[in-house]
């Protein structure tokens, strides 16, 4: 440098406070939660650990789980979307009629279950970009826009279903049903579905300018914008992926039960929501993790899991038993920021 | 009573939100095309409701604004709607509840139910017979939260209580819904080794159930027992299917039986009977027939 | 000047709604110069380089980069021409770390990140400017020095042929500006352009080659730093002549008002011990880092701390929270205004009366005392805004200030603590803030003023603690005051046994 | 001051650019959006213009808007409470089983009565007390401690009505009906305790301290903290407002149906936020309006009375209706910030 200089300050000591590791063991509070979870399950119930139980509550994860990574990047970007579950229905609706009208033209192969998923895919992209589209030029808050299609497509499914169940047909039905029932390698297709999601979903958040955008924006959006971020489309992007997330986890749910009923899908919203916050991310966008998420959402599916598989309260109290483990999870791991 | 002035008639139930209440609401507008057309001076609005607040909400506004002269309502809970029901009573309007009385019976003119006691019963039964002395470890899921699932289930523990072998298992609640359903049995699955049958009370529920069973591979369930009759269900019974021999109806026609009674005593002004009661019946390979509606969604 | 200037602004206005906040703005910046912009708070400064950074388009005029008319789409657009921009307010997300702020918008790497190269190059913007600060650290826990810091290797990150730095020292230390200016002296000599706009007259005395001097939106003049005196260049700024920026310094009283006996902030400050006088400005020196602020917040109850005894005027009080500070008499004005000090968002009006809701509280608030204070406080403390009725983000920052000042001192309190009480202030506020401290404490008040900027505490204060380390480690008043002494204590070549020494080192 | 100071600059004129106008009109946008609706729902029946209608109309709107104005404040203050609904289901279960146990040694009179709704605030505020307390000192997201509570009050409701419904005793539910059925001065008394809880509400938020004191605490805490505000004394106070709001609109139910079943008050959260930021308020805090908040309210059941008013659409698409008009009444309001 040009000019001599004073001695430079002293570099202040890195600071390892008690608080630090505190704050190093909150972030694996969901994580924690969910063990301390499974020690008492396997104390109630040694079944819980038999790896088809294990199996059974990761399958079961990996609907609202893979909807949650897609959730993830939604909230961290500053929104939220309240129609998943709504939207999952209306898709597995959708798709089954598409799948059934195609039998007499293709026939009950995999022609028909391809052209099916990829009508899931698409539908879950449109209503993705329809919700990002009016969210971000229409201005509009994402709870407002949400709350309305969440009302707008189960009343469409409904419309569709005449209050009753759309069925797929059995023998499109028996061609499909390994999709969910189907193993590769001994893992349920439906575990390594999620798995793939929330590896993808770990390294776009982290790992590509995408993902780094939407923490900018969610962190503050006018920064973003300085950085000649291109802040209207990548929160467009959110809402499709998110709805392209949909539309997979309906895919995998529609070989399920083979139908789709005014309820499929009820609450998965919250479900979804609670998964992502519960892993750590805030409801106020900026930061987050897919991890979490994934850990959130297996929480919250082993909760009911641990439930089912014991009986030492009330039925009537499974919901509190419920509301008091999310509590306790949320304890661990708080005061982080 | 009069034969020539408009009658209009409310008609309230609760939206379909599942396979049931989706017959119901199929029934009621299949009853309501037929008496519009056979009673030209008839009107008959049908209100659907998602819970007991909208449902008093709507006979309220049917009463003050459509100003209806008679009232067919399938209460979605009983107690919530005692008191709006009887309001409407009060305002002169003749009231026919349908399947789920009231707790004060003086809120209703004419009362059309079916039979929530059989229904368990007749499945208990039906349980007790065919597992027959030797008994066998049996599993139940439940509904919602309700006072028909309360009598539902207390009725059907009362009948297979005259078999000491048999051993409910556990009953957990399936909320009338195939998803929770199929989680509910996966987890019996993993929890009991031996499970001879499932009382899945709920044909929806059932759907959820043999899926499960089918996924886990299990061959110890000698059968799986839902109800009220959903086309697809009464079909299996129809075809012989093993694990699907009987059917326990409680049937969503009811609300056209109701609509039409009440009607016909509006028209004709001849009193309708303080109670009329649809039975529940067991549905076998021998009387599925007459249970088969395959134009209704349900 | 030379034959073709760097950058030229030929007639350039702009208006926000129907106000024009520039008019007919012309002048040009040679190749290799340093050319400082100077005006008041609210001048048009930031709006003009916001232009030239093209994230706004002007209202008329154009803008000449090396001879030819550019018309910038956006920021992006004008990088790709090798123009950068340091914005005065931090531009940074907070939940990212600062290499990943840094190369926000241009991140190295093909499908996936390079998040290794980004680390690297962060560590090596930041060696340039000789903080040595783990890239990976979240910028919600920096200082606001150290963001300050983090803004400036952001933009030393591009390739700039163009470099516009919009208060960069203003959160600085003179060390850190010095390492700064020895940097803009080495990016000039490898031809880079640089505008450089700051409200310390004697940093842009020198480092900058020409000024120019906008007042009300208009050009007023351009000509060679060296023509100037500092005087000159306030004088120009305000457009009229300005009177000594120092009020006298009166006799301090003897009562004791605050007096702090042994107050620890773990990680910050250990054993910091003070008494501040009836009628004293006592001022807090020191180099970044020295703990001043987290004392204080300490003190106030805003971070985990221990203290031994505080006595406001004699009696032991508890402070627990800046409420309980108030109650006894002390008031704090944070170094953070944006973060910390006011509510942006909120009017002029919410934001006076929030510490003294009470006066106003009959049982209901009477909004037209509130509005008739707010009016008093307008002209006492010489706020300017257009109207009183809008958001305190739409004033000029020195306006804020003055806004932050007197919410405080509506409370009426005996201590006030103002902390870098002249950050990124014009001048003539500047001035304004001066003498304001000198009549508070002609009325009798204790005021105690941290700043990084010696001129100004030797020039207000009548007596002065320097920190170093998060230790009190001297204690100057009379002809002791001066540059030489302070930076001595500050740098750690001299130490006195200030107050309580039997804490060192926590 | 010591010297003579230059004029102030100008006064700017007062401006009223278009853009401003169109501000003014998006502030009115939810009144507008319900003035439009009346009209149509005029159109489709003039029956709906009735002074009965429109009682009912009010009334109704009574219990979700009591809760929505505490909502209000707890929204601007930058929470959130999901639990409301639950709340409100197990504070009329406990009411009424508080007041029939009270029968036997007070009678079914007026002194039971009292007693019970005494007992609704009470539980309220207790309700509140914890979430507040739970969100600020154990530092967790008021997200989660709710979806928490959420499940826990439905719960124990449903455990006190062991899954079916608590009733209230014949003789009571005489004395108390008056309160929801009866009128004063012509004007049902829920209409008139809503119009007063609104207009406290107003003033509360407008023209008290503590009312300021949330205004400040969502637009900056950290501001709030250094302006001697006690934030968690306000936070918790927001939420103790907020539960004693529920428990008076428990009150109001009560009589109504003169019951608690599992499935009373289910989803009154989603109306409540809807109501607040159908009202303008934004959902990350900072700022809102009370009346805003009441229009919504009143816009939501509208939407309903008029969908039973008009048969014109299939009654599975009711939430379409609704789901579209709350898009399109946001619409109106929109770009506001
Ligand atoms: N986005 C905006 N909208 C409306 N008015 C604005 C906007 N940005 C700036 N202004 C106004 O334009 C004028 C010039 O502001 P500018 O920020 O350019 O001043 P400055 O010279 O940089 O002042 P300071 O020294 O305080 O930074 C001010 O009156 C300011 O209030
Ligand atoms: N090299 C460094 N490494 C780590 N932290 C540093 C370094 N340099 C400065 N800091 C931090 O930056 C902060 C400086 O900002 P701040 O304004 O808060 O300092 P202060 O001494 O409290 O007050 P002031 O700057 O007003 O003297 C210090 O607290 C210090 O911890
Ligand atoms: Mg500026
Ligand atoms: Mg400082």
């Amino acid at each position: 440098m040009s000019t001599p200089n004073p001695p430079l300050p002293e570099v202040a000591p890195p600071r390892v406070t008690p608080r630090s590791v505190l704050t190093r063991l909150g972030t694996l509070g969901p994580l924690l939660g969910l063990l301390a979870l499974a020690v008492v399950a396997t104390l109630l119930n040694p079944d819980f650990l038999t790896a088809s139980n294990i199996s059974n509550v990761l399958t079961r994860a990996a609907f609202t789980g893979i909807i949650a990574v897609g959730m993830t990047f939604v909230i961290i970007s500053g929104g939220i979307d309240l129609s998943v579950g709504s939207l999952a229905a209306l898709i597995a609706g959708s798709m089954i009629l598409i799948m059934n009208s195609l039998k007499g033209s293709l026939g009950a192969g995999v022609g028909t279950i391809l052209l099916g998923m990829l009508a899931a895919l698409a539908i879950g992209a449109l209503a993705g970009l329809f919700h990002g589209t009016t969210i971000t030029r229409g201005r509009i808050e994402p709870f407002i826009v949400t709350l309305g299609t969440l009302g707008i497509y189960r009343a469409v499914l409904t419309y569709l279903a005449q209050g009753g169940a759309i069925s797929l047909d059995l023998d499109i039905g028996d061609r499909y049903s390994p999709v969910y029932y189907g193993r590769l390698l001994g893992i349920p297709i439906p575990i390594l579905v999620f798995a793939a999601v929330a590896l993808l979903g770990g390294l776009i958040l982290n790992r590509t300018r995408y993902g780094r955008y939407v923490q900018a924006i969610g962190s503050n959006e006018q920064v973003a914008r300085y950085a000649a971020i291109n802040v209207t489309g990548v929160k467009i992007a959110t809402y499709v992926l998110l709805g392209v997330c949909v539309g997979l986890a309906t895919i995998l749910y529609v070989p399920q039960l083979g139908s789709a009923t005014p309820s499929t899908g009820l609450l998965w919203e919250l479900d979804a929501i609670a998964a992502v916050i519960i892993g750590g991310t805030a409801l106020r966008g900026g930061s987050g993790r897919i991890w979490g998420t994934v850990v959130g959402a297996v929480l919250l599916v082993t909760i009911g899991n641990v439930l089912n598989l014991t009986n030492i309260i009330s039925v009537y109290l499974n919901a509190a038993v419920t509301g008091l483990v999310i509590i306790l999870v949320a304890f661990f791991q708080r005061g982080r920021r | 009573s009069q034969s020539t002035p408009r009658q209009v008639i409310g008609v309230s139930i609760p939206s379909a939100d599942h396979g049931w209440t989706a017959g119901v609401v199929y029934h009621a507008n299949q009853a309501k095309a037929a008496l519009e057309k056979k009673y030209p001076n008839v009107q008959i609005i049908i209100k659907t409701a998602k819970d007991s607040t909208e449902q008093a909400n709507q006979i309220q506004d049917l009463a003050t604004v459509n100003k209806i002269g008679a009232l067919v309502i399938l209460p979605q809970e009983s107690a919530p709607l005692t008191r709006p029901v009887a309001n409407v009573k009060a305002k002169g309007v003749f009231v026919t509840v349908v399947d789920r009385g009231l707790t004060d019976p003086k809120a209703q003119d004419a009362y059309v139910a079916g039979d929530n006691t059989a229904f368990g019963r007749v499945a208990g039964e039906y349980f007790v017979q065919r597992l027959g002395a030797s008994g066998g470890n049996v599993v139940v899921l439940r509904g919602i939260p309700t006072v028909i699932d309360n009598q539902r289930v207390a009725a059907f523990n009362a009948a297979v209580a005259k078999n000491p072998k048999i051993k409910v298992l556990d009953a957990k609640y399936g909320n009338w819904n195939r998803d929770d359903a199929f989680k509910v049995m996966q987890d019996y699955l993993t929890r009991f080794p031996k499970i001879d049958a499932v009382w899945a009370s709920d044909d929806d529920m059932a759907v959820g159930v043999l899926r499960a069973i089918q996924q886990a591979r299990r061959k110890d369930i000698k059968f799986v027992v839902g109800g009220a009759g959903m086309k697809e269900m009464i079909k299996k019974v129809m075809d012989g299917d093993q694990m699907m021999p009987v059917n326990v109806t409680y049937p969503p026609s009811m609300i056209a039986d109701a609509m039409r009674l009440t009607v016909e005593s509006r028209v004709t002004g001849k009193p309708m009977k303080a109670t009329t009661i649809i039975p529940s019946v067991l549905v076998t390979k021998a009387n599925a027939k007459q249970f088969y509606f395959p134009d209704s969604p349900f | 000047m030379e034959s073709v200037p760097a950058v030229a602004f030929r007639g350039v206005s702009k208006s926000f709604g129907p106000v024009e906040v520039l008019h007919d703005v012309t002048f040009s910046v040679a190749p290799g110069e340093i050319h400082a912009l100077l005006g008041e708070n609210g001048a048009g400064k930031s709006t003009l380089m916001k232009i030239l950074g093209g994230y706004h388009p002007p209202a008329r005029g154009e803008v000449r980069l090396g001879g030819e008319p550019v018309h910038f789409a956006g920021s992006r657009d004008a990088e790709a021409r090798g123009i950068v921009l340091i914005h005065q307010e931090f531009n940074l997300a907070e939940d990212l770390t600062v290499a990943q702020n840094i190369y926000l918008g241009h991140e190295p790497g093909g499908w996936l990140l390079n998040d290794a190269a980004m680390v690297r190059g962060a560590r090596e913007a930041l060696g340039r400017l000789g903080v040595r600060l783990d890239p990976r650290t979240r910028v919600r826990d920096l200082t606001v020095p150290q963001k300050q810091l983090v803004e400036i290797a952001r933009a030393l990150s591009r390739q700039a042929r163009v470099l516009i730095m919009d208060e960069p020292t203003a959160a600085l230390t003179p060390h850190e500006t010095e390492t700064l200016f020895g940097l803009m002296r080495r990016l000039r000599q490898e031809g880079v352009t640089i505008v450089y706009i700051s409200h310390k007259l004697d940093e842009v005395k020198a480092i900058s080659d020409r000024v120019t001097v906008l007042r009300d939106g208009r050009y007023v003049t351009t000509a060679p730093t060296s023509d100037l005196t500092q005087g000159q260049m306030a004088n120009l700024m305000v457009g009229r002549e300005l009177e000594a920026m120092f009020p006298p310094k009166g006799q301090p009283g003897t009562e004791e008002l605050l007096s702090v006996e042994g107050l620890d902030v773990p990680g910050w400050a250990q054993g910091v011990s003070f008494t501040v006088h009836r009628g004293e400005v006592l001022g807090f020196a020191g180099l970044v880092g020295a703990g001043r602020t987290e004392s204080f917040e300490g003190l106030l109850g805003l971070r985990p701390h221990h203290v031994a005894s505080v006595r406001v005027k004699g009696r032991p009080v508890r402070i627990r929270n800046p409420g309980d500070a108030a109650r006894a008499g002390v008031v704090y004005l944070s170094e953070d205004r944006k973060g910390k000090g006011l509510h942006v968002d909120f009017h002029l009006r919410p934001n006076l009366t929030l510490m003294t809701l009470d006066h106003y509280a009959r049982p209901l608030l009477d909004i037209r005392a509130e509005r008739e204070a707010l009016r008093r406080a307008a002209g006492e403390y010489h706020i300017r805004a257009g109207r009183l009725d809008v958001p305190a983000s739409s004033l000029s920052g020195g306006n804020q200030q003055k806004l932050a000042l007197a919410k405080i001192l509506e409370v009426s309190p005996d201590v006030i603590i103002l902390d870098e009480p002249t950050r990124g202030v014009d001048v003539g506020a500047k001035r304004e803030i001066y003498h304001l401290i000198g009549r508070l404490a002609e009325g009798g008040k204790g005021v105690i003023v941290i700043s990084s900027e010696l001129p100004e505490l030797l020039g207000v204060c009548q007596r002065l603690l320097v920190m170093r380390e998060g230790r009190v480690v001297g204690d100057l008043s009379a002809e002791h005051l001066t540059e030489q002494e302070v930076i001595q204590y500050a740098t750690g070549l001299k130490v006195d046994e200030v107050g309580r020494t039997d804490r060192v080192h926590a």
